[in-house]
């Protein structure tokens, strides 16, 4: 039972970290900031999705497991949000470049 | 497992780090919020792997604490950033 | 070398890079962010010296600990009262640097 | 081993932006970045209580302090900018700097090993206040005094601040009046952020007495998601002249303070607690001082009085 556990908990960490490759990437190499962002927040909010879940495998008590499933919905919240008011209020680019 | 966990940790460390050249290149403040972003969202992930390969539960809570101080400062960056040109003094 | 000598090597690096800001930067604010550098440098430092005195069952010696804690809080309180003086002296004069001369 | 060479170098790589970097905004968020990086270390030095304070104030009520100053002086910089000292100045200043670094370093490489420790004496009083949290107990038993006085530099440093209040606003509300968003996306994020950031500031400040946390990570939290809903515009600051706001602001150091004396009847010491009862004095203290920070670190934020209650 708990080798399963780990082999999900690596399957599962080994593919959210894989999506923060991804996430990098895109921020790295996508050509402006509207499609940055869209690469970024997804790829990122989905890695830490796995990341979390992954870590779920191994928590034995409830309330540490929904700790960090509450650390996750936050962050899909606050990513959720700015990314709005990114994409509606910050000027593409700075004042000076 | 805690090798394990803790490789996770550093390569998703390493995203951060390269993530972090486009706080370098900008150009625009909206890349570098997003970069913050980026490292609010890795940072987290790290301290949750780091949590388990370590056995201290308690970075959890600094995971937890992170995840909403990264929401507040995200929006003073975007409502700062937006609201630079209205006020000047 | 140990994991905690890495921190310290790195707190001295950090002490060092914010001194050189606090002087070279004119402007105050720049002043501010390297104060602040320096002041992670030397609470790590302090964490540092904690960790090497891990001792009676615990990971890290507490005192040097909550001292850090005290230390931040402090640290923030001088910032946020930086920052107004600062904000102020722009009001009064537009100036963002301590020269009269320019 | 890796991962904190790593962690170190990348620590050193945020610094070096945030004092090279042209533009303020821009180092603010290397500035953010060093924060954050800096709770990461924290953990790695197994110091968690040490990791929240900077994750929280450290790293992100000091960064938004600094945003809002950076934003505010932005026009002002560029004109600034060009005044940067001479080429002499700056290599002199890098070889002081040099030198600094290099003593420090060898300091930290010559460490007596095991480093001198307070610990054993720290945990000695442990026993004595009932409290799991070894960090706790030095902040609210063994170095109360410290603790008592920092709460009292916070509430100077928020008179000094009210005291650069420009004449025609003595008094009056610190901050811009946000009003809500009319999209409605901030609104709805932050009633449901507020609400949850309330529920994990007391729990950290809860668990503070058995686990990593307390009064201070608490406080800051709860400030934060204040600002938060003021940023939403959810809330709007009181005029600073109010007396239930100065009662609040007080309430921690007072009641401190008074235990602290009734230490004298009591166990025949200031800040000394009789053994029977320690835990529930410390937590008697603790409510009041948690309170009374995070309504100062509120106030800090927001800055000095810029506007009259409207009529």
């Amino acid at each position: 039972m708990s080798l399963a556990l780990d082999l999900l908990t690596i399957l599962a960490v080994s593919a959210g970290v894989f999506f923060f490759l991804a996430g990098t990437v895109g921020l790295l190499r996508f050509p402006d900031a509207l499609t940055r962002l869209h690469a970024l927040t997804k790829a990122d909010n989905l890695g830490l999705g796995l990341v979390v879940l992954g870590l779920v495998f191994q928590e034995e008590r409830l309330f540490a497991a929904l700790k960090l499933i509450t650390v996750w919905l936050l962050t899909l919240l606050a990513g959720a949000t700015v990314t709005r008011l990114i994409a509606r209020n910050a000027r593409p680019a700075g004042p000076r470049g | 497992m805690a090798e394990f966990l803790l490789a996770a940790a550093g390569f998703v460390l390493g995203m951060v780090a390269l993530g972090l050249v486009r706080i370098l290149w900008g150009p625009g403040d909206a890349d570098r919020i997003m970069a913050a972003q980026l490292l609010g969202t890795g940072g987290i992930a790290t301290l949750l792997l780091l949590a388990e390969a370590m056995h201290v539960p308690a970075a959890v809570d600094v995971a937890l604490t992170l995840a909403l101080l990264a929401a507040f400062v995200s929006v003073a960056f975007v409502k700062g950033s937006a609201g630079s040109e209205a006020d000047g003094a | 070398m140990s994991d905690a000598t890495v921190y310290g090597l790195c707190s001295a690096v950090l002490v060092g890079l914010g001194l050189f800001g606090l002087i070279v930067h004119p402007e105050l604010l720049r002043k501010i962010l390297a104060f602040n550098l320096i002041g992670g440098g030397v609470f790590l430092l302090f964490g540092v010296v904690a960790r090497k005195g891990a001792a009676a069952g615990f990971d890290g010696d507490p005192v040097p600990q909550a001292l850090v804690i005290t230390g931040l809080v402090v640290a923030f309180a001088a910032t946020a009262l930086a920052v107004a003086l600062l904000r102020r002296l722009f009001q009064e004069t537009g100036r963002t640097t301590l020269r009269s001369d320019g | 081993m890796v991962f904190d060479i790593g962690l170190a170098l990348l620590i050193v790589a945020v610094a070096v932006w945030t004092i090279a970097a042209r533009d303020t905004f821009a180092a603010v968020i290397g500035f953010v970045a060093f924060g954050l990086l800096l709770a990461l270390a924290w953990v790695r030095l197994a110091a968690p209580d040490v990791a929240l304070t900077e994750a929280a104030l450290g790293s992100g009520v000091t960064g938004v302090v600094l945003l809002g100053a950076s934003t505010r002086l932005r026009h002002a910089e560029i004109s600034a900018a060009d005044k940067k000292p001479g080429a002499m100045l700056r290599a002199a200043a890098a070889v002081l700097c040099t030198v600094v670094s290099a003593g420090l370093a060898a300091i930290v490489l010559v460490l007596p090993h095991p480093a001198p420790t307070l610990a054993p004496q720290a945990a000695a009083n442990m026993a004595a206040t009932g409290l799991g949290n070894p960090v706790t107990a030095v902040l609210m038993a063994y170095r109360a005094i410290d603790t008592l006085l920092e709460t009292v530099v916070l509430l100077l440093a928020l008179l000094g601040l009210w005291s650069l209040t420009p004449d025609p606003f003595w008094g009056g509300l610190p901050g811009r009046r946000h009003h809500d968003d009319p999209d409605g996306v901030l609104t709805f994020a932050a009633q449901l952020l507020v609400p949850v950031g309330i529920l994990v500031g007391i729990h950290i400040f809860w668990v503070g007495s058995v686990a990593p946390g307390g009064e201070f990570q608490g406080a800051t939290i709860l400030a934060a998601m204040w600002i938060l809903a003021a940023m939403a515009g959810l809330v709007d600051a009181p005029p600073v002249s109010r007396r239930w706001l100065r009662l609040i602001l007080v309430a921690g150091p007072a009641v401190f303070f008074t235990i602290g004396l009734a230490g004298f009847a009591m166990a025949g010491g200031f800040l000394a607690y009789p053994e029977s009862h320690a835990k529930l004095l410390i937590v008697m203290i603790e409510v009041p001082v948690t309170l009374s920070i995070a309504a100062t670190l509120a106030l800090l934020v927001a800055g000095p009085p810029e506007r009259m209650p409207q009529q």
